[in-house]
């Protein structure tokens, strides 16, 4: 019973996060700060995903997380490198 | 009934790294330290779920797994590439030679260290 | 001989002097020759049988289904024309070879001139009216070629379009008017529907059926308003003008008008058309011709005149004037043609056809124009010539014709073109053979070789014979003939002779010779006024017509598709929607069989966050790079929702090509500009806003209505789902379905990424093969760059992440069939790994490391699959067909094994073949002399002070 | 929560329309790359569609439990989308390079194609 | 022994793999351990033209001790960072630049330790300069940064260095 | 089981990766592996039609699973005659490309061909709804690297509306899946005929949509107006080989069309009552013309062409759209002719502009003029439906089927309207291209050479070896007279077919039993 409030609470704190960087992505002046947003926004996907496999005591959910974790990043650095060289593969 | 205790402690911590983390990407004022705060929610934000979510799995499930390890593996590897690449951006588009502290021997930062490394650019 | 081998001698004709090109102008002309002869002699074959009255008919199947049959059949009417088309064809055959220079292609010739032959045997032996609208459009066709034969002549060229399209609509407009005559007459065969006068008569179809036919008949007959185009086709070389304009293309008209009397005719409706049209053209033709120069204009709207009594005859609908008309074509025939070669010969000696440049010939060259001037009396209607007893019967038949409640209307219009067409010919022998001899012709004129008037010298016989002897000597032909005219009913009385008595006709005459004489005289003032009346030109109208119509072609084709592919989507929308919505109005709606389902807060923010980066991704759309990451947003939302919905597949492989799809814009949007300019006009964003509301709206309520209801009937997925584990040995169904129920879906699948990189590479060798490469090797980056392309850390995570990407790609493989995950997912991850390594590291690094050969990786992946597939044959099974079971090896436990696992293999290969390939070749573009990396980090202390080390130890 | 637009149906539903109307307008803009951006979206909701075809369920992912009796949702649709995602990927990575091959070639991102009637002379 | 080498030419990473093998499809068996092994083996091979150097440890014990001291760091400062995040007006806030020279030479020894920088929150490994030899940090909220630069350097990069060289 | 039915999918797709592993580089084995491969498809292909004409359907479970939750793939007359229609193309077409050298100008060339005929014969043979969504992308994607094969900056831009317009088309054709599958609960097309004959009446509004997405789709790729804008730039900037390649892609349109509208929603299927009857026929009329004008007012030579496909696409439609047994005969027979007699044009218009250029001027004598001349004029008769080729059968049969329709008299004025906008458009351009060169005095100077893409030639181009001429592509040419003319010929026979093949279709019931088994009601 604790775990479900606990779970909610958790879900409410990562929801608010994801819209919380939402708003920077679309309001923020710099590119620097939306690309910040976005990677921030992958990885409370990331654990709003690992919630929702606590709170549906599944394991079938796991494989995102692990895909978030290991892509974001990719996604992430590939926007910056466009920003810092043009050419993301040189 | 510790165990579920423990857990809900994990993912009330994680919840409130994790909203810290982003609420500091609204709150504070300058790019470099909103760079800090996302590096919250990996670590002790998603570090408290990964947690939660293996001893939920092993203890309260009896399906004891550890694969949230690798996400917390992956996720130490990347989360500092990340940050220097947005770092970066930070600097070559916001940071002179003159604003950064003197690199050492160096002279300069990499960031800077333009001519080296790539054909001659005009700003235009 | 058969009808078929007659019919047929022409085509096969036709081949000869195409092949026999370079054996020469004799070879060509004797294969001519010969072929139409032997034509000619099995027609004569057939003669007695026709005099005897009976028809000949063969037949055989050709298109059962439409009613099409080649059947033809030999009557009197078909034996006339046919003995003319071969026969005059003959002698052009023989006149053509002495009339064209050296420098002409002849073989070219005699083949369009049997092609054009063949259709008109064709046209008048077909017993079956789809047949002979065949061999009509034939000749058409084989006209054009004829009349464009000198193609260095715009007017050759000119005139043979005109012909084409004047002659070619008509045809098509009769093509209709047969199609409605067969439909009345319940066949299509002519045997049939000349046996059914009253039920085609009574048909309300009749009127339309009819006008359609005359069309066709009118414009090949060159009747008023469609006459302009014959005398434009006498550019074409006079044996052409001779045979086709005179003897036989443009009495195809007739012909078929005649053929078709006992069923069309006899009704008022036929008589206003046919006889008006006739009487029109035959005074409309007779004046124009009086004031031409040229001699083979004059005699193309004398012969335009000559149609146009022909048609009158056959227009008033009554057996007596079926016969003259009969008769008139025969006459016709004879003196045209040979006044046609005639001219040619003076135009081949003299080289002018120019009347004013000409005069006096009768002392250069006495043959011609002994033989000239023959034809033009009889075409005057001179007795005792042929012409002239003709010309009576008809004066004679106007006489009796009630035109609108007048019986003066057509007598007299008639006599006016008598009295023209007199003046005219009268004209052709003054002003070229009589008067005086000149000095100044362009060539010095004598009479050519027998060869070439050989052919107009027979012709003069027959004229001369005929108007002798008509009753001997055309009577029968013109008896059975006509016969054949008027439907096997009994002839009228009449009789072919010279004198008939004083009869109206002859004053008529009189008086056509004697003011036809008078208008001669006074050519020289009426040339004067004729010249200066203001009168609509028919080639510039034509001209006109055409270019207008080519520029409206022109104008309306630009307009539609003038490459604005935003406009043509746009169409497309509005066309889908409303088609769409008019499918949906139609239908009946019942109401909803399911209930929506309650959900709480987060999947409500989740779509929140997908609805503001959509929006925001339509309004920042042309800053490029930022909505690449508004479309990050939106890829995650949307794998997070499937995920959600019970679809951890899908939520995968979202994921993974999300980055694929992300880097590769990337890549690209280096070289394009970074933003979008505004282009399109506030209205026309607020059109493309509404268009997308409606079509938005419209998807939304869809799926929307789709998912309140159940399936009509149970999904056959339900068979899925019990048959995963049993039949297919997983227990991740949609895996199962992708490797095994569907595999052949994913075949196709695997194969469409195999072939997108394959399209990618092939379009990155075009594209570098051109100067673009040298643009792109001193291509400056647009935006400032930073330094440091290959930082340090990056590249140490990669090292370890490789591995571990790749260990979490075999462990997405090789759980796929049971777990979320599988080759797909697997084989992208993989990609992504390598692809960290290029964007680490560089791609000169990179490449030079990898081992794979990325066509032979998605072949290999392809063969993999496909070997997979065929295995299954061993079995005796289909294609695809899956095995699988469990294997042990002490002191392992139990193995899975499957089939399917090797299908993945290959679908896995295929992947990270293609995505790499796709990758690696856009990476290519990116490549500069400036780039290298010789190193895996360009900042290495490590590296760089162990050289320095070393430099300073040197 | 109680707001009767608040159910999954909905949800999906107007997602459905909204990534279909931003794609639609964004394909009808002039320049290749936005139209690539409209036929990602397009793309988006079209397989959201064909997902939603097979009708909505939340836990109940089509993964055989040995163990347990539980509601499955509908595999076909998510085979289906599943397809279309990855030949939708092909049709991108080629609509991309064409669409970059063509500016590299034309030096213009421009979609709709110049178009040059040529006046010509008569033509007879 | 050159058989070795080539088959196993990182066997840490080997063994790494196997136990990512382990932990990804958690399950403990000896197939599972077996085929692990088969994958730690078969990828290290195929990914070996990418590492083109060895990477040595010298006293790989003491990642131990650094991994823990990291982790206790990383929490401790999380609680700091939150504070500051949460109640420190920006205005009272002294973020820094720091330049911290390295005596670390390997790539694998900077990136690690430019790694903990970043991941003990308060501050960013930021950049690294134009030849390496010093490591460019930001802070959050550096009063003195002089004592950051001093901390980075005693607490991890002397480990690092016992480690890595 | 009879692995015929499933040989002329997996030969391509086996032939196409070896081509590319093995002998990608060499160019001589490419053409001998992709020729052979060509043959066989034939010889398969006929194999397949004489098992076909007995009238007896084949099913061939993809997988060994039972429609409909498997893939299955139906041969029957119809599906036959159209693979056969595509080898026989396919080979003659391969001869052409290989003569003439343009598999030479870029990579990958026969390897995207063998996936091109694979999409497309997969296409003709599935019985499954979304199986034929893969295939129409397998060939949709594999046209698009050869429409853009060798590159070029009109062909690139033309080829960026190409994929862009068909991309939509895809998407359509996903969301009328989705509609279909959530209404009927199946993908297999027999099932679906099943299913959707029990659709009660009261609710058929989402399904009569889904439907009439289904048909748009096919009418995008079948260019009906206005759907047709993706066809006239993208056939005329494509290496004109391939466009006459691409002469089979709009029948796969109209293939389709056929099938789903006599099948699954017939027209005796009150549920989806007038979905087509509404305006198909319009359109079809409206398409025909607009191709016609677009002859007229071509400037180009491969424009004029691609309106020619388009003025036969309108043909076809309107006799399909008619919908009785007779109209799709005619359609049947119309379709064979007018495959032909585009592709064929294509090549000559190839031929042309390899010497000429692409627009349709008078320009100095082209070499081999006379014969190409020769050539342009068959064309231009069988593009025109003039006699004697097959054309003006097809056209007799579509007028005669249109007969007792209310819109007859549109139906055949627009028919022959059409084909004289039609001869006055290719007389037009025939006698600037072959007559009016005569006029032009022969100058040799070097600034006649009028390759269409000069500009960006490819400098690897040996373009002696481009100039010379060479005897293959007028085989090929030849070979395609000759199937028009033999389609003249025995158009009995050929007609005959066409109505076993039309009967076959408007009696569903024997290709659903051989699907399906009994089906029990
Ligand atoms: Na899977
Ligand atoms: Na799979």
């Amino acid at each position: 019973m604790i775990i479900t409030y606990a779970t909610h609470f958790a879900f409410i704190c990562f929801a608010l996060a994801i819209l919380m960087n939402l708003w920077k992505i679309i309001t923020a002046g710099e590119i620097a700060d939306r690309i910040l947003a976005l990677d921030s926004m992958f990885i409370n996907a990331l654990a709003l995903m690992i919630l929702y496999g606590i709170a549906l005591g599944s394991e079938v959910y796991f494989e995102a997380s692990l895909i978030i974790a290991m892509l974001g990043f990719v996604s992430t650095v590939a926007y910056a490198r466009f920003i810092l060289r043009g050419n993301i593969i040189e | 009934m510790f165990y579920e205790y423990l857990i809900a402690a994990f993912l009330v911590m994680a919840g409130l790294f994790g909203f810290v983390g982003s609420f500091g990407l609204l709150k504070l004022n300058d790019p470099m330290s909103r760079l800090h705060a996302p590096t919250k929610a990996t670590t002790l934000g998603v570090g408290g779920v990964l947690l939660a979510s293996m001893l939920h799995g092993a203890m309260i499930e009896g399906d004891p797994s550890l694969h949230e390890l690798m996400i917390t593996l992956f996720l130490f590897l990347t989360a500092p590439v990340t940050a220097l690449f947005i770092a970066k951006v930070h600097i070559h588009r916001h940071e002179t030679r003159q604003s950064l502290p003197k690199a050492g021997e160096d002279g300069l930062w990499a960031t800077h260290d333009v001519a080296e490394t790539a054909p001659e650019t005009d700003k235009t | 001989m058969s009808l078929f081998l007659i019919a047929a001698l022409p085509f096969l004709g036709a081949v000869f002097p195409a092949l026999l090109i370079r054996a020469g102008r004799n070879a060509s002309a004797s294969a001519a020759g010969l072929t139409t002869f032997l034509a000619f002699v099995g027609l004569m074959l057939h003669a007695p049988a026709v005099f005897r009255g009976e028809v000949i008919q063969v037949g055989v199947d050709w298109l059962p289904a439409l009613g099409l049959n080649a059947n033809f059949f030999l009557d009197g009417l078909g034996f006339l024309f046919a003995t003319m088309i071969l026969g005059i064809g003959l002698l052009i055959i023989l006149y053509a070879r002495f009339y064209l220079s050296r420098e002409d292609p002849m073989g070219q010739f005699y083949t369009y001139l049997l092609l054009f032959q063949g259709a008109m045997v064709g046209i008048v032996l077909s017993d079956n009216i789809l047949l002979l609208l065949v061999f009509w459009e034939l000749t058409s066709l084989s006209s054009f070629l004829l009349i464009g034969y000198w193609k260095h002549l715009p007017e050759g060229r000119q005139g043979a379009r005109m012909a084409l399209a004047v002659t070619g609509s008509g045809g098509l407009a009769m093509i209709g008017g047969m199609m409605i005559l067969g439909h009345i007459a319940g066949s299509y065969d002519l045997s049939v529907i000349l046996q059914n006068k009253d039920l085609i008569q009574a048909s309300p179809l009749y009127l339309p059926a009819l006008i359609l036919i005359l069309l066709g008949c009118f414009t090949k007959s060159a009747q008023f308003p469609f006459h302009f185009w014959l005398p434009h086709a006498m550019a074409a070389p006079t044996p052409v003008s001779a045979y086709l304009h005179s003897a036989t293309m443009v009495k195809a008209g007739l012909f078929l008008m005649a053929r078709l009397w006992p069923v069309l005719a006899g009704t008022p409706e036929w008589f206003y058309i046919v006889a008006t049209t006739g009487l029109v053209t035959m005074l409309l033709g007779a004046v124009i011709a009086l004031f031409k120069d040229d001699l083979k204009a004059l005699l193309a709207f004398s012969t335009v005149s000559h149609l146009g009594l022909i048609t009158m005859l056959l227009g008033f609908g009554t057996k007596i004037a079926a016969v003259t008309a009969v008769f008139h074509i025969i006459n016709h025939a004879t003196f045209k043609a040979a006044l046609f070669m005639s001219a040619g010969i003076v135009d081949h000696e003299a080289h002018t056809r120019d009347i004013k440049r000409l005069g006096g010939l009768r002392h250069l060259m006495p043959v011609t124009a002994t033989l000239a001037i023959v034809a033009s009396l009889s075409m005057a209607g001179i007795p005792p010539f042929n012409g002239f007893l003709s010309k009576e019967m008809m004066l004679e038949e106007t006489v009796h014709t009630l035109w609108g409640g007048s019986h003066y209307v057509v007598p007299a219009l008639a006599l006016v073109a008598a009295l023209f067409s007199a003046a005219y010919s009268f004209r052709f022998i003054g002003h070229v053979f009589l008067g005086k001899t000149r000095d100044d012709y362009p060539a010095k004129p004598h009479d050519p070789g027998f060869g070439m008037w050989a052919g107009p010298a027979l012709l003069i016989t027959l004229v001369i014979l005929i108007g002798l002897f008509s009753a001997k000597l055309a009577g029968p032909l013109v008896a059975v003939a006509a016969g054949a005219v008027i439907g096997g009913a009994e002839l009228p009385y009449y009789s072919l002779k010279l004198w008939h008595g004083l009869t109206p006709a002859l004053y008529m005459s009189a008086v056509a010779v004697i003011g036809g004489l008078i208008l001669l005289k006074m050519h020289a003032p009426l040339m004067r006024a004729w010249n200066a009346a203001p009168r609509p030109e028919a080639k510039q109208i034509f001209d006109a017509v055409m270019r207008t119509l080519t520029k409206l072609s022109q104008i309306v084709t630009d307009g539609l598709h003038n490459g604005a592919i935003t406009r043509y989507a746009f169409l497309m929308m509005l066309f889908i929607i409303g088609i769409s919505y008019y499918a949906y109005s139609t239908g009946t709606v019942a109401t909803p069989t399911r209930d929506v389902q309650a959900i709480g807060a987060i999947p409500a923010i989740a779509w929140f966050c997908l609805v503001v980066a959509t929006l925001a991704v339509v309004a920042k759309h042309r800053q490029r790079q930022l909505s690449l990451v508004l479309i990050g947003v939106v890829g995650l939302v949307v794998s997070l929702g499937f995920n959600y919905l019970s679809a951890p597949d899908l939520a995968l492989t979202q994921l993974s090509v999300e980055v694929v799809t992300m880097v590769l814009l990337l890549l690209a949007l280096n070289f394009m500009p970074k933003d979008s300019p505004v282009e399109a006009p506030m209205w026309v964003r607020l059109r493309d806003g509404g268009i997308a509301v409606v079509g938005g709206l419209g998807a939304a309520a869809l799926i929307y209505a789709l998912m309140l209801r159940d399936f009509a009937l149970p999904s056959i997925s339900e068979f899925h789902l019990a048959n995963s584990y049993k039949g297919g040995g997983g227990t991740n169904v949609v895996n199962v379905i992708l490797v095994d129920f569907r595999g052949y879906d994913t075949f196709g699948e695997i194969i469409v990424l195999g072939i997108a990189a394959l399209v990618i590479y092939a379009l990155t060798e075009a594209v570098l093969g051109t100067r673009v490469r040298a643009y792109l090797l001193n291509r400056k980056p647009d935006m400032p760059q930073a330094g440091d392309a290959h930082p340090m850390m990056m590249v140490v995570a990669t090292r370890v992440m490789m591995p571990l990407a790749l260990m979490v790609a075999a462990y997405i493989f090789f759980r796929g069939h049971n777990l979320p995950g599988g080759g797909f997912i697997a084989g992208l991850i993989a990609a992504i790994a390598l692809l960290m390594q290029y964007m680490a590291s560089g791609f000169s690094w990179a490449s030079e490391r990898q081992r794979m050969f990325y066509h032979g990786t998605i072949g290999s992946g392809v063969l993999i699959a496909a070997a997979t597939g065929l295995g299954s044959w061993f079995s005796g099974s289909p294609f695809l067909t899956s095995a699988f079971g469990y294997l042990h090896w002490a002191p392992l436990e139990e193995f899975e094994w499957a089939t399917a696992a090797l299908f993945d293999l290959g679908v896995f290969l295929a992947v990270v073949g293609a995505v790499l390939l796709a990758l690696e070749s856009l990476a290519r573009f990116a490549w500069q002399p400036g780039i290298s990396s010789e190193h895996a980090m360009d900042i290495n202390p490590a590296r760089d002070d162990a050289a320095e080390a070393a430099e300073g130890e040197a | 929560m109680s707001m009767t637009f608040l159910n999954i149906e909905f949800l999906v539903a107007s997602a459905v329309g909204l990534l279909t109307a931003a794609g639609i307008y964004l394909i009808l803009r002039r320049r290749t790359f936005p139209v690539i951006l409209g036929l990602s979206l397009l793309t988006y909701g079209v397989n959201i569609f064909l997902f939603a075809s097979g009708r909505l369920m939340v836990n109940a992912p089509p993964i055989l439990n040995k163990y347990a009796e539980v509601p499955y949702t509908d595999p076909l649709p998510q085979a289906l989308v599943l397809t279309a995602i990855v030949i939708s990927f092909g049709m991108t990575a080629v609509v991309v390079m064409i669409a970059l091959a063509a500016y590299l070639s034309a030096r213009d991102d421009k979609i709709d194609m110049p178009h040059h009637p040529e006046d010509e002379g008569e033509d007879a | 022994m050159r058989l070795l080498r080539r088959l196993l030419p990182h066997p840490i990473l080997t063994l790494l793999l196997t136990l990512a093998w382990v932990l990804l499809t958690s399950t403990w068996t000896l197939n599972s351990l077996v085929f692990g092994f088969l994958l730690g083996l078969l990828i290290p091979f195929l990914t070996q033209p990418y590492w083109p150097q060895q990477m040595r440890l010298k006293k790989p014990i003491k990642i131990i001790e650094y991994i823990l001291i990291v982790l206790y760091d990383i929490v401790v400062a999380n609680v700091i960072v939150a504070r500051i995040v949460v109640f420190k007006p920006n205005a009272k806030r002294q973020p820094a630049w720091i330049a911290v020279p390295l005596d670390l030479l390997t790539p694998e020894a900077i990136s690690v330790l430019a790694g903990t920088i970043t991941m003990t929150p308060g501050t960013v490994a930021a950049d690294v300069s134009a030849e390496g030899h010093a490591l460019l940090v930001h802070c959050l909220d550096a009063p003195d940064p002089d004592a950051v630069r001093d901390e980075i350097k005693q607490r991890y990069e002397r480990r690092l260095k016992e480690i890595f060289e | 089981m009879n692995h015929f039915l499933i040989a002329p999918v997996v030969l391509p797709a086996l032939v196409a990766p070896f081509i590319i592993m093995v002998v990608r580089h060499h160019m001589d084995l490419t053409r001998i592996f992709s020729l052979a491969s060509t043959v066989l498809l034939l010889a398969i292909s006929l194999v397949l039609a004489a098992q076909a004409s007995t009238g007896e359907v084949q099913v061939y479970e993809l997988g060994n699973w039972s429609a409909p939750f498997g893939i299955v793939l139906v041969l029957d007359r119809l599906s036959a005659m159209m693979v056969l229609l595509t080898s026989v193309l396919a080979l003659i077409i391969n001869l052409y490309v290989i003569g003439s050298g343009w598999d030479k100008r870029g990579a990958n060339f026969h390897a995207l061909f063998q996936f091109q005929l694979m999409g497309i014969i997969g296409a003709f043979l599935t019985g499954d709804a979304f199986n034929l969504f893969v295939f129409f992308e397998v060939l949709l994607i594999a046209s698009y690297g050869l429409m853009i094969h060798s590159g070029g900056t009109r062909r690139f831009q033309a080829g960026v509306q190409y994929v862009v317009y068909n991309l939509l088309g895809s998407t359509l054709f996903l969301f009328a899946l989705g509609t279909l599958y959530s209404v009927t609960g199946t993908l297999n097309m027999a099932d679906l005929a099943v299913r959707v004959a029990e659709i009660p009446a009261e609710d058929t509004a989402l399904l009569r949509v889904g439907a009439v997405m289904l048909l748009l789709v096919f009418a995008i790729k079948a260019a009906v107006i206005p759907l047709h804008f993706w066809l006239p730039a993208s056939y005329a900037n494509a290496p004109l080989p391939v466009a006459a390649l691409f002469a089979i892609m709009t029948k796969v349109g109209a293939y389709a069309i056929l099938r789903m509208y006599t099948l699954v929603f017939g027209p005796d299927l009150g549920t989806t009552e007038g979905l087509a009857g509404a305006w198909l026929m319009p359109a079809a009329l409206v398409t025909l013309m607009i191709g016609a004008i677009g002859i007229l007012g071509s400037y180009r030579i491969g424009r004029l062409v691609a309106f020619g496909a388009i003025t036969s696409m309108g043909t076809l439609l309107t006799a399909i759209a008619l919908f009785s047994p007779e109209s799709v005969a005619a359609a049947l027979y119309y379709t064979l002719h007018s495959t032909l007699a585009a592709a064929f044009l294509f090549l000559v218009a190839d031929l042309i502009s390899e010497r000429q250029g692409i627009e349709i001027t008078a320009q100095r004598l082209m070499p081999q003029s006379g014969l190409i001349a020769v050539l342009f004029f068959t064309g231009a008769i069988a593009m025109a439906g003039m006699p004697p080729l097959s054309g003006f059968l097809g056209k007799l049969l579509v007028l005669d089927a249109a007969r007792d329709h209310g819109m007859v008299w549109w139906i055949w004025g627009t028919i022959l309207i059409g084909s004289l906008i039609t001869i006055l458009g290719m007389a037009r351009a025939g006698s600037l291209l072959f007559w009016k060169s005569h006029s032009i005095p022969v100058a040799p100077s070097a600034e006649t050479s009028q390759q269409p893409y000069e500009e960006e030639a490819n400098e690897q181009d040996d373009t002696a070896e481009r100039s010379a001429p060479a005897a293959l592509p007028f085989v090929a040419c030849f070979a395609l007279l000759s199937g028009l003319i033999l389609l003249t010929i025995f158009a009995g026979p050929a007609s005959h077919y066409a109505e076993a093949t039309a009967a076959q279709l408007f009696a569903p019931e024997i290709y659903i039993e051989a699907v399906l088994g009994k089906v029990t009601p």
